[in-house]
């Protein structure tokens, strides 16, 4: 391997395989040489599983099936969350009244992690999807507030001093001033919130339901199915994975006024 | 490629005159959930307990140990401590990890592509490896707040390290400093901030998985005390478990907060 | 200094100060300030570092309130900024998410100018500061010396009476610096407007001013005024320009 | 131009949102509809089909575990008895009593058939006992081979093959479902030996993740319910304690319907009631096709049994007949009063709450389906 291999195109997805493929050579001996064998499967037979379900039916659907189910429910919520989460975020950052008004509220539920929010999300909006949607929607909201409050009132004074001098009125300051320069700080709230939406999927599908890559783990663990459980997981870290570079490329593409420094 | 780091820090306005206005709205907030809970009773108590019940038992829950068994202090401290464990293991992994994938490229080639696999899959997806692995103790516990201490270490810490001025290194270099002396004497302390950001959010994170690990098998712990109450009718035992939830997740945010001003005194420059 | 009441007075400021209080000390910045700018004059605001002479650009546009003393625009008193005063910043203050052309055409944009009239507008300013062919450009792509004539185009467009300047160049390279020195002359002889410009270069102010006003150091206010009647495009070599510039650096020698 | 960064955000917005629409109802379409496993079920689908039938069917809520209490409900589903009764039975299962009490409290469910956790919804005033559906058999605590508390046996006067003294069990980690029969089972032994719950460990687990914990060398004592019991016979455990020797209580598990519904629509709970009885009988007097049709949906809803666990439970558990509820000795809702007084010692019921649970019993359903009389249980009954 000469010097400029490091540098080459190849370098990324060869040294990637490498360390997945090490990974999971470390999983197998481990499991085949020591007593962990009986209870926890080894990488081949999980991944011929997670491979497997993408043609026979886990519960009522193949894995793909589940995907679509958690990527619909956390779309939404997230799509939701987000939405709300730049509005109040800007409004906090347009409006001290609002803000504070608003904070009490929000440096409460922020703290509390969706998990915990279930037994009143039950009692609240029962079983069915829209307790799931809530989960996810606490999850997303919170970030996406919070970074778009920080980027609405992180606005370089120069650039409002420059808008101003050119006759804009405050309203005409928020809409075109104040809202621009505070995108690249919404995005990358909307960035965390996915994956945290992403990650509370899971939560959400612990309350009761029959569809979902988290129902297929929790079903999993309800008859010791560790194999289920592990193919859910691979699943969750496969989809969150490609969410997050997705997100990253819809970055490079949209905003490319915004030069993200370090 | 730029690690997004999970802005946990509000940036406050300057101290307005609208604590007022804050104060005002979180009354009449209560007040509108006491109206229509214990006030009108439009709400059964059943599904909204009224704020006066709540505030009942989360004051008797200090001395009180039924329906769950313990105090909340003392799931408070059961809590406390699996959380203190998995995040002492964590900062212990991440700390290092991030500092060396961020250093050597090479190292990071490898060692990326697996941790970013691993870094979407939440705690709660580990329960059930983490029983096999490590039994139903507080070490199983701890470990299921450990992966979430570790990830949130690991990415402030290679963004801290990789956010070392390149112009900082050659000045190190062209002293004659060898590559480690320019680690420990450049880029760490030029990383501390970020670093200090982590362990604050990775705190945070450690308190919110605790819900998690505790959904696993645990006889204390707030997480225990909120599932049993599902299904005895106590939702008021499940708003009280939240808010000290809540309560404690600030605190800890805050004395971090504290930790983090004292150490980086004047170092916080605006960049 | 006689106090006329003249009626080509673009801009008046009558004795003005300025202290900031902070929790922690006062500081006053400005004091005893006074200035009558007449229509289509080049004037020079110069005194060394970085003390007050900002605060007082930013008074004169309207940014900063001042502590005593007020401001007069063809003769009415004004308070809030406006249109009518132009402000190029030192930090070059460009929106980054607009282009070229969203930029300078913003000024006309928030006033409510149809799309057709403000986008001819601006190619006039464009074209005028010599940007032509980058109208759809970023600002992260342009360079330094060229996002500052956004910043003069930007101001030009919104047709001020009066255009202030912080130390426009102030963070160009020498070479861009003397370039611009020149676009800025030639841009002002061929479209006159009334311009205040701040520096603490003592070449740039001679090169550039008809009147140059000296300004004392913290807190600044006016020590003298100098009238520079020589002929444009200067040259810093010609010997009438360099006993000009030698008598004020003596001047000013004195006043440190 | 910086409309263009507005136009593209918010067309990224409207993007997902499409997409997320999309996908969710194409999911939904595939759905077919499966009754067996835990199916929320899709009232749509319900009401098409009934409409073919005679006249259209109330709907009714009804939620159960896959557990024998939940054998009868399913059977009656499967032959159409509900229907023949005029319900429409959208079938709900839960893993344990626990979510079953939450989905009611949330208003989920009209009536259910649950086990012991029945006492919460009965203490609280939500729902009323509108009949007992089964015995409880075959319940137990387990021990390893070779534990301290096998030690010595029948320590307790009146329980000659109960294992343990004080000491042994003292300090002893019981692995098992808090607030469900297998808690009652372990909080009772204790007591016969002068401890309480601050002296011993109780892990609380679903009784799968408990077995299979307990097979894997965790926790010293296995508080467990069939098939779980049997397995754990299989594999050699011995069973230190039944349900039967350390709770004294015939424990029946038992029919709920929230107060707010039986209220409202009498007619359909009690044709409910009817329709479930009537399974009871059928599987009753048929063990063989018992055995076939529990097996059968037991193991669809991940419990494995076999033909000897199978049997096993059925000479353990009889369904409640008509027969059994006339006979003198028979005293209804015992088991529940003696579990509610049980849980005030450690504030589970509230003591203000004890009057509910007789207040709760309500037989009124079962005495005009079968024009008989019941004798109704008291606190003191239990003195």
């Amino acid at each position: 391997m000469n010097k400029t291999f490091w540098e080459s195109k190849w370098a990324k997805p060869i040294s990637a395989f490498i360390s997945i493929f090490g990974f999971l050579l470390i999983w197998h001996i481990g499991v085949n040489s020591s007593s962990l064998g009986e209870l926890m499967p080894g990488p081949i037979d999980v991944l011929s599983r997670f491979v497997g379900s993408f043609s026979v039916n886990i519960g009522q659907y193949t894995i793909l099936g589940h995907a679509l189910w958690s990527l619909s429910r956390v779309a939404i919520a997230y799509s939701v969350a987000s939405f709300a989460g730049v509005i109040c975020g800007l409004a906090m950052g347009r409006y001290p009244k609002f803000e504070a008004a608003f904070r009490p509220y929000f440096e409460i539920i922020r703290p509390i992690p969706p998990i915990a929010w279930i037994p009143m999300a039950i009692l609240w909006f029962g079983l069915g999807e829209l307790t799931k949607y809530f989960l996810i929607f606490l999850a997303a909201f919170s970030n996406v507030t919070l970074n778009a409050y920080t980027g609405a009132i992180s606005v370089d004074p120069e650039l409002i001093g420059a808008a101003r001098m050119l006759g804009a009125s405050d309203n005409q300051i928020f809409r075109t001033i104040t809202i621009p320069a505070s995108v690249p700080h919404i995005f990358a709230g909307m960035q965390i919130s996915l994956s945290s939406s992403w990650a509370t999927v899971v939560a959400a599908e612990m309350v009761r339901s029959s569809e979902g890559i988290g129902w297929m783990i929790v079903s999993g663990m309800e008859i010791n199915n560790m194999q289920q459980i592990l193919a859910g997981i691979v699943a969750i870290g496969l989809i969150g994975y490609g969410l997050a570079t997705f997100m990253r490329f819809l970055e490079r593409k949209l905003l490319v006024w915004n030069e993200r420094g370090a | 490629m730029n690690e997004d780091i999970s802005i946990d820090s509000v940036q406050k306005r300057e101290k307005s005159g609208y604590i007022i206005i804050s104060l005002i709205s979180l009354v009449i907030g209560i007040f509108l959930w006491w109206l229509f809970t214990e006030g009108l009773g439009t709400i059964s108590h059943k599904i909204m307990p009224g704020p006066i019940r709540v505030f009942q038992s989360f004051f008797s829950k200090f001395y009180v140990s039924a329906p769950d068994g313990a105090t909340l202090l003392q799931h408070l401290g059961s809590s406390l401590q699996i959380t203190l464990l998995g995040y002492v293991i964590g900062v212990a992994i991440g700390i290092p990890l991030g500092i060396v994938m961020a250093w050597y490229p090479k190292f990071d080639l490898f060692a990326r592509p697996v941790f970013d696999l691993l870094r979407p899959i939440p705690g709660i997806a580990w329960i059930p490896v983490m029983i096999v692995l490590f039994g139903i103790g507080l070490l199983s516990k701890g470990m299921v707040v450990f992966l979430s201490v570790f990830v949130a270490i690991t990415i402030n810490t290679y963004t801290g390290i990789q956010q070392t001025k390149s112009v900082h290194k050659w000045v190190s270099h062209t002293f004659g400093a060898s590559n480690i002396y320019t680690l420990f004497h450049v880029a760490i302390p030029t990383a501390l901030p970020m670093l200090m950001t982590g362990l604050r959010v990775a705190l945070g994170a450690a308190w919110t998985t605790i819900i998690a690990a505790e959904l696993l098998a645990s006889t204390k712990g707030i997480g225990f005390m909120i599932q049993q109450s599902r299904g005895l009718f106590r939702p008021d035992i499940i708003i009280v478990g939240m808010i000290a939830i809540g309560i404690t997740g600030s605190v800890l945010g805050w004395l971090l907060g504290l930790l983090e001003k004292r150490v980086l005194k004047g170092r916080l420059s605006k960049e | 200094m006689e106090r006329t009441r003249s009626i080509d007075n673009v801009l008046q400021a009558r004795d003005i100060s300025k202290t900031f209080v902070t929790d922690r000390e006062t500081t006053h910045v400005v004091e005893k300030f006074d200035i009558e700018v007449k229509k289509n004059e080049f004037v020079v605001l110069f005194g060394p570092g970085q003390c007050g002479k900002t605060t007082i650009l930013k008074i004169l546009a309207g940014l900063e309130k001042p502590s005593t003393g007020e401001i007069l625009l063809n003769n009415q008193k004004v308070t809030e900024p406006g249109p009518a005063r132009g402000y190029v910043f030192q930090s070059l203050a460009i929106f980054p998410w607009l282009t070229v052309m969203g930029n300078v055409e913003y000024g006309l944009k928030v006033r409510g100018v149809s799309k057709a009239e403000r986008r001819e507008r601006a190619q006039h300013y464009i074209n005028l500061v010599g940007l032509e062919g980058f109208e759809n450009h970023y600002p992260v792509k342009i360079s330094g010396g060229m996002k500052q004539r956004v910043g003069i185009a930007r101001a030009y467009c919104n047709e001020p009476d009066v255009l202030l300047m912080d130390e426009p160049f102030g963070a160009l390279d020498a070479q861009t610096r003397y370039l611009m020195q020149d676009e800025i002359t030639r841009i002002w002889e061929k479209e006159k407007r009334t311009v205040i410009f701040v520096t603490n270069n003592i070449e740039e102010a001679v090169y550039l001013a008809d009147r140059i006003v000296l300004l004392k150091n913290c807190p600044t206010s006016i020590d003298n005024e100098y009238i520079i009647d020589l002929p444009r495009p200067r040259s810093n070599v010609d010997p009438k320009f360099l006993t000009i510039r030698q008598e004020i650096t003596e001047v000013m020698d004195k006043t440190l | 131009m910086k409309k263009t960064t507005m136009k593209l955000f918010s067309l990224l917005i409207v993007v997902i949102m499409v997409c997320s629409v999309f996908i969710g109802c194409t999911a939904k379409e595939e759905a077919p509809k499966d009754d067996g496993e835990a199916g929320t079920s899709d009232s749509v689908d319900n009401a098409v089909q009934d409409k073919a039938s005679s006249g259209d069917l109330t709907k009714i809520r009804v939620g159960t575990q896959p557990t024998t209490i939940g054998v009868p409900a399913q059977y009656a589903l499967e032959k159409g008895y509900f229907k023949e009764e005029g319900l429409d039975v959208d079938l709900v299962l839960f893993p344990t009593g626990a979510p079953l009490n939450e989905a009611i409290a949330a208003g989920e469910l009209d009536v259910a058939a649950n086990g012991l956790a029945s006492v919460f919804p009965l203490a609280n005033g939500v729902c009323e006992w509108i009949g007992e559906a089964n015995t409880t058999g075959g319940m137990g605590i387990y021990v390893r081979e070779g534990s301290p508390i096998l030690e010595n046996k029948g320590e307790i006067e009146g329980k000659p093959d109960m294992y343990g003294t004080a000491e042994s069990i003292k300090g002893t980690t019981f692995l098992g479902p808090i607030g469900t029969s297998a808690q009652f089972n372990v909080m009772r032994y204790i007591q016969h030996f002068g401890l309480s719950d601050a002296d011993i460990e109780q892990i609380h687990m679903d009784h799968g993740q408990a077995y299979q914990a307990y097979v894997a060398g965790e926790g010293d004592a296995l508080a467990t319910s069939p098939p779980f019991s049997y397995d754990a016979e299989d594999s050699g455990f011995i069973m230190a304690a039944s349900f039967e020797d350390a709770t004294e209580s015939p424990l029946f598990d038992g029919l709920l319907a929230r107060k707010d519904y039986s209220a409202d629509n009498p007619e359909s709970v009690k044709a409910f009631v009817k329709a479930y009885y009537r399974a009871c009988e059928d599987l009753m007097s048929d063990p063989e096709m018992r055995k076939e049709y529990s097996i059968d949906w037991f193991t669809k809803n991940g419990r494995e049994y076999n033909e000897e666990t199978m049997l096993k439970e059925i000479e353990d558990r009889d369904y409640v007949t008509q027969s059994m509820m006339e006979s003198e000795d028979y005293s209804y809702g015992l088991g529940m009063l003696a579990i509610a007084d049980f849980y005030t010692f450690d504030g589970k019921v509230e003591e203000a709450d004890l009057p509910n649970v007789p207040e709760s019993f309500n037989v009124s359903y079962i005495e005009d389906i079968m024009d008989i009389k019941i004798n109704i249980a008291t606190y003191d009954d239990l003195k």
